[in-house]
């Protein structure tokens, strides 16, 4: 098989052994306790974490490669300490989603944005930089989605409280 | 007003013709002129406002799928004469069914500037009474009245079509008595 | 000088208040005398904030907040938030609960199928089909009122189960409003699928291939209707749907009109499916448990279930801290992607097309703004 | 004059005997004008005599010449009543057959709905006149006005029977055509001048909608005109009485003038102009109130046009076979009239739209080689001397 090739329909654990051999350490695996999970059970998740500098690169060889047709979701969380990006990517054809964690400091929220490899991940990317205040770089059209555009805080940010809140 | 009759009216500049004219108007109140011709024809006007509502079709979130259900076959709403206008210009009622954010209050402000008057405005469900569910959230206005006054409430989250129909009817009888009070000569 | 060039070009800005939106959301068109040569989709007129309300309700607040998410399939979204909290909690439904929420789950689907029908009526000019569709949708809202007092807002699951028995006789009427319905439906299609002028009016517009839609993210019968064979019921399935066999429909052309096919061979689906679960239902004793008793905290740790909505792939991402409150809830709304995309399929056809096209992504913006 | 009995001034005449006549047939509206004009004049004149007697203004008030102008100008204010009645009752069965196709009751307000129409015509005049601050003022009321006057002008051109006419032509029939396609190059005026993006998208699809369906329309014009061999509406209508109803040598031509029909009365699936679901309200969209009460007015007196045409030149007019002219020839008509409407009811309950590019590929395609198809048959059938 050649190296440029699609693999059309990457099994489970093909993909971890893949993603093991090009990535090597940089990639961090982490199995889930869950007994009673369905999707679990039967090899459809994988999850894992990596760094800033590593998720353009494993996306261009998850889509390009392993043929991870669509970017299901892209959302931010605010750990107060730093923030974090979560990725989940789906295979129509196995069914197999990946979720991919990567931290972002909070003194510095750049990441490199996916838009480019996956179209569908213009929107959610748009409303992670409002919510969580987290820059794609190389994001097409970086504005305010949901909120007004004179807003200049953001919301989701656990700094940011709502009425009643304390 | 029949201008002939007042010939010093003519030279008047455009401040004095305004008291000028309110004064008349008050004189002719007094008269009697203006009551008389309001119960000749205000119940005329008041049957007519009242059998042909129509609201804006203007659907915001779950109350505008059970405005939809409610001009369906099992509830009707034509039958009291309700028909959607998609165009603010050819409606008499704002019918405001859900949560208003930042981002779409000046809108709704500026389609009841739109609206020609005599214009009514029925705030449905909780959300556009006073928020509802969202009470805490940051981006929704607590309650239609906050930016449009507000004729009559429809409570429910959603309200049911009948419930709809119903808040309707008490719209009926509200434009009934803003035609009691007369409108001759208003404008 | 281009600005001068472009002068026969113009902006039109179709929505917050336009009858082809059915919803709050703004389509700006640049059109060339009719033909669609730009296209801008604006959408958050309905923010509010959602998931971060949800980090101050409590878990079992959360269900009826999650039931406003989408007016129209309220079920799904209320299960979904169900099941990404039992996953998180680690725990297995009864499954006598599971075939119960099948079978609320596809009564959602047909009453939520039947809005968009009737959506698609008006968008094409023919009230009949407007109305026809609400008064068949009608006897599933009463299905609906049967098994949980609410016509569209059903806050019927419950973590761990669902929150009653089955009334009394649900069975005789879900199965009478089914076949009762399976006959209706094809009056509406008469008017619809066998009239040339309708068929001419969706047949080749709205083009998208099959890589596009998958790079895009278009999920649901959207997707199906470009050749993508994906189910999250067959293929990720969930509660009993894989006990149940059920086809998937999937068509090639990738056109309006292909989605339209899938949507209404779906509803042909989602009968079949009420009957199958309503036959293994009676199989399980009347007494065994429906709902089982979780704790009130979440241990920590992050979790994402998936679920097919009627409108396409759903997830909610959980991330709880051991307390009784979650601390990050995302919800991945279907409309929000296939928006999204929306300029994609109109540039190049009609201004008369974009209603036609956007019919197909069933508009629901609840969810898609949160 | 030496009497002052109010009945020697009311006298009903035989308008025929009226020396100013201006018509060579009986005129049934003119009639009523005539005998309106000799009760209400000679009350005047009588009241007028009583104060002074022997005056002149009293004789002149209900001599042949006075009574005329007044005759005519009642006998027009009687038309259009009639017309507004027909209109009235146009609406009224098109919301009640909607409401029953679609399976509800539709409107309830007074005897059978029947004043629902009514009620919303009184309120728009209620409404608050609105212009948009922009719009071209001059162009905005001429074109409304206008699209409004020709409306209520062609409907009041249409004879209701051989007797209820207002002007008996040579060619009646061309004159109704002229005027009624004037109203898409108004609507098209009316759409620019609102300053409104939808409006203008919507003036340019009636022209649009013009162009496709107008030459068909004439061709098939022509096909009953080779028939005839006359242009005049009561040489049409008797010529289907001695011969047969047209319907049935030109039935191709039938169904594509009901096409056509619907397509000029703006309706559906021929509504593009005012195409809810795109744009808003169309070429209305920012005419609020009493305007728009009179545009949709408007609209159902074109629609009622369209209806009558297609009455005149397919279904034998007022004229019933075997029974020829009946006594009250003008309900005939007007039953045939709602007949035909019902049809373009039935459409609009069971069609959706077309779209512009469509209705240019069937008016081109499809109706315009039928039309020709329609005139070929009339041509031969002329040839060949049946006609």
């Amino acid at each position: 098989m050649a190296d440029n090739d699609i693999i059309e329909a990457p099994s489970y654990e093909d993909t971890i052994s893949l993603l093991k051999a090009k990535f090597g350490d940089k990639l961090v695996f982490r199995t889930s306790t869950k007994k009673n999970n369905r999707a679990i059970n039967q090899k459809r998740r994988i999850f894992l974490s990596t760094d800033r500098e590593t998720i353009y690169p494993l996306c261009e060889y998850l889509h390009g490669k392993l043929n991870y047709e669509q970017a299901t979701s892209v959302c931010g969380v605010d750990w107060v300490d730093h923030l974090q990006v979560v990725y989940h990517i789906t295979n129509y054809f196995t069914a197999v989603m990946v979720e991919i964690e990567v931290d972002v400091p909070n003194d510095d929220p750049h990441i490199a944005s996916v838009t480019p490899i996956w179209g569908g991940a213009n929107w959610h990317e748009r409303e992670t930089y409002e919510l969580f205040g987290i820059i794609f770089d190389g994001h097409p059209k970086l504005e305010r989605l949901l909120t007004p555009q004179s807003y200049e805080f953001y919301p989701f940010r656990k700094s940011y409280k709502l009425r009643g809140q304390e | 007003m029949d201008m002939s009759l007042y010939p010093h009216a003519v030279a008047m500049s455009a401040d004095e013709f305004m008291t000028w004219s309110s004064a008349m108007i008050n004189e002719m109140l007094s008269a009697g002129t203006k009551k008389t011709v309001d119960n000749l024809t205000g119940p005329i006007w008041a049957w007519a406002m009242r059998n042909s509502m129509h609201p804006l079709h203007f659907g915001l979130a779950c109350c505008a799928i059970e405005m939809a259900a409610a001009s369906a076959p099992k509830y009707d709403a034509e039958r009291v004469g309700m028909i959607y206008r998609s165009s603010p210009r050819q409606t008499d009622v704002l019918l405001i069914n859900g949560w208003i954010s930042k981002k779409i209050r000046p809108d709704i402000r500026r389609l009841y500037e739109q609206i020609p008057g005599p214009k009514w405005v029925v705030a449905m469900g909780e959300c556009a009474i006073s928020g509802g569910p969202w009470y805490d959230s940051y981006n929704i206005v607590q309650g239609l009245d906050q930016i449009v006054p507000v004729d009559v409430y429809i409570p429910g989250c959603p309200i049911k079509p009948d419930a709809m129909i119903d808040g309707f009817m008490l719209l009926q009888k509200k434009i009934d008595a803003y035609f009691k009070r007369g409108v001759f000569m208003e404008d | 000088m281009t600005e001068k060039m472009n002068a026969d070009k113009m902006w039109v800005t179709m929505g917050p208040q336009h009858p082809f939106s059915h919803g709050l959301w703004t389509l700006r068109v640049k059109v060339d005398g009719e033909i669609v040569v730009d296209a801008e989709p604006e959408v958050g007129y309905l923010h509010r904030g959602w998931e971060k309300e949800c980090e101050q309700r409590t878990y079992a607040k959360i269900i009826p907040m999650a039931d406003r998410l989408c007016y129209s399939a309220s079920m799904t979204w209320s299960h979904l938030y169900c099941k990404a909290a039992e996953e998180a909690l680690d725990i297995e439904v009864p499954e006598r609960a599971q075939y119960m929420r099948v079978i609320a789950d596809e009564i959602c689907r047909i009453q939520s199928h039947l809005m968009w029908l009737a959506a698609v009526g008006t968008d094409l000019g023919n009230l009949t089909v407007f109305l026809w569709a609400l008064r068949e949708r009608e006897f599933f809202l009463d299905l609906n009122v049967r098994l949980c007092g609410q016509r569209l807002t059903t806050n019927y699951p419950r973590i761990g189960g669902v929150r009653s028995d089955m009334p009394y006789y649900f069975e005789r009427d879900c199965m009478r409003a089914v076949e009762h319905f399976e006959k209706t439906l094809w009056e509406i299609i008469g008017l619809t699928d066998e009239s040339s002028i309708f068929v001419s009016r969706m047949k080749g517009i709205g083009y998208i291939t099959r890589k596009d839609v998958a790079n895009l993210g278009i999920t649901g019968p959207a997707m199906r209707g470009c050749g993508v064979d994906y189910d999250v019921r067959r293929d990720d399935p969930y509660d009993a749907y894989d006990q149940l066999t059920f086809e998937v429909p999937v068509l090639k052309e990738g056109d309006t009109y292909s989605r339209y096919m899938v949507r209404i061979e779906e509803l042909f689906q989602s009968c079949e499916l009420i009957r199958q679960a309503m036959k293994k239902l009676e199989s399980i004793p009347k007494t065994a448990p429906y709902r089982v008793k979780v704790p009130r905290c979440v241990p920590a740790g992050t979790t994402c279930a998936k679920i097919e909505d009627p409108r396409g792939e759903s997830i909610m991402y959980l991330v709880s801290d051991g307390s009784e409150r979650p601390y990050r809830l995302k919800v991945r709304s279907p409309v929000f992607v296939n928006v999204s995309a929306s300029k994609n399929m109109v540039v190049g056809n009609r201004i008369a097309d974009i209603p036609a096209i956007m019919a197909m992504i069933d508009m629901c913006l609840g969810e898609t703004d949160r | 004059m030496p009497y002052n009995s109010i009945l020697n001034w009311i006298v009903f005449t035989d308008p025929m005997q009226n020396g100013y006549y201006p018509y060579s047939v009986y005129n049934l509206p003119y009639d009523i004008g005539l005998k309106l004009w000799e009760l209400l004049g000679g009350l005047i004149a009588w009241l007028i005599n009583l104060l002074v007697p022997g005056n002149c203004v009293s004789t002149w008030l209900v001599c042949d010449q006075v009574a005329n102008v007044f005759a005519i100008i009642l006998m027009v204010v009687v038309i259009f009543a009639v017309g507004f009645i027909i209109n009235l009752t146009m609406i009224w069965e098109e919301r009640k057959v909607l409401g029953r196709m679609m399976d509800r009751r539709a409107t309830k307000i007074g005897p059978l709905g029947y004043f629902q129409c009514l009620a919303d015509g009184l309120k728009t005049f209620m409404k608050e006149n609105i212009a948009p601050k922009k719009a071209d003022k001059k162009i905005y009321w001429w074109a409304l006005a206008l699209v409004i006057g020709v409306s209520v002008l062609v409907a009041c051109m249409v004879p209701l029977s051989g007797r209820w006419f207002i002007a008996d032509y040579g060619t009646g029939l061309l004159i109704i055509f002229g005027l009624f396609a004037l109203a898409p190059f108004l609507i098209l005026c009316a759409g620019w001048a609102q300053n409104n993006k939808y409006s203008l998208i919507g003036g340019l699809r009636a022209a649009e909608l013009m162009i496709s369906y107008e030459i068909p329309m004439l061709l098939l014009l022509t096909g009953v005109i080779l028939m005839t061999g006359s242009f005049n509406i009561n040489d049409i209508v008797n010529a289907q009485y001695e011969n047969t109803w047209y319907i049935i040598p030109q039935f191709l031509g039938f169904i594509v003038f009901l096409i056509c029909a619907i397509a000029e009365s703006e309706r559906v699936p021929f509504d593009l102009s005012e195409a809810e679901a795109e744009l808003v309200e169309g070429w209305q969209t920012e005419y609020a109130g009493m305007k728009w009460g009179l545009i949709m007015l408007g609209d159902y007196f074109r629609g009622y046009v369209a209806c009558a045409l297609v009455v005149i030149m397919y279904l034998g007019g007022w004229m019933l076979p075997y029974f020829g002219s009946t006594p009250v020839p003008e309900l005939v008509f007007i039953a045939k009239v709602f007949l035909v409407f019902f049809i373009f009811v039935w459409a609009r309950a069971a069609l959706p739209r077309v779209r512009t590019d469509q209705i240019l590929n069937i008016g081109w395609k499809i109706l315009m080689p039928l039309a020709v198809v329609n005139l070929a048959i009339v041509i031969a059938l002329r040839m060949g001397g049946v006609f």
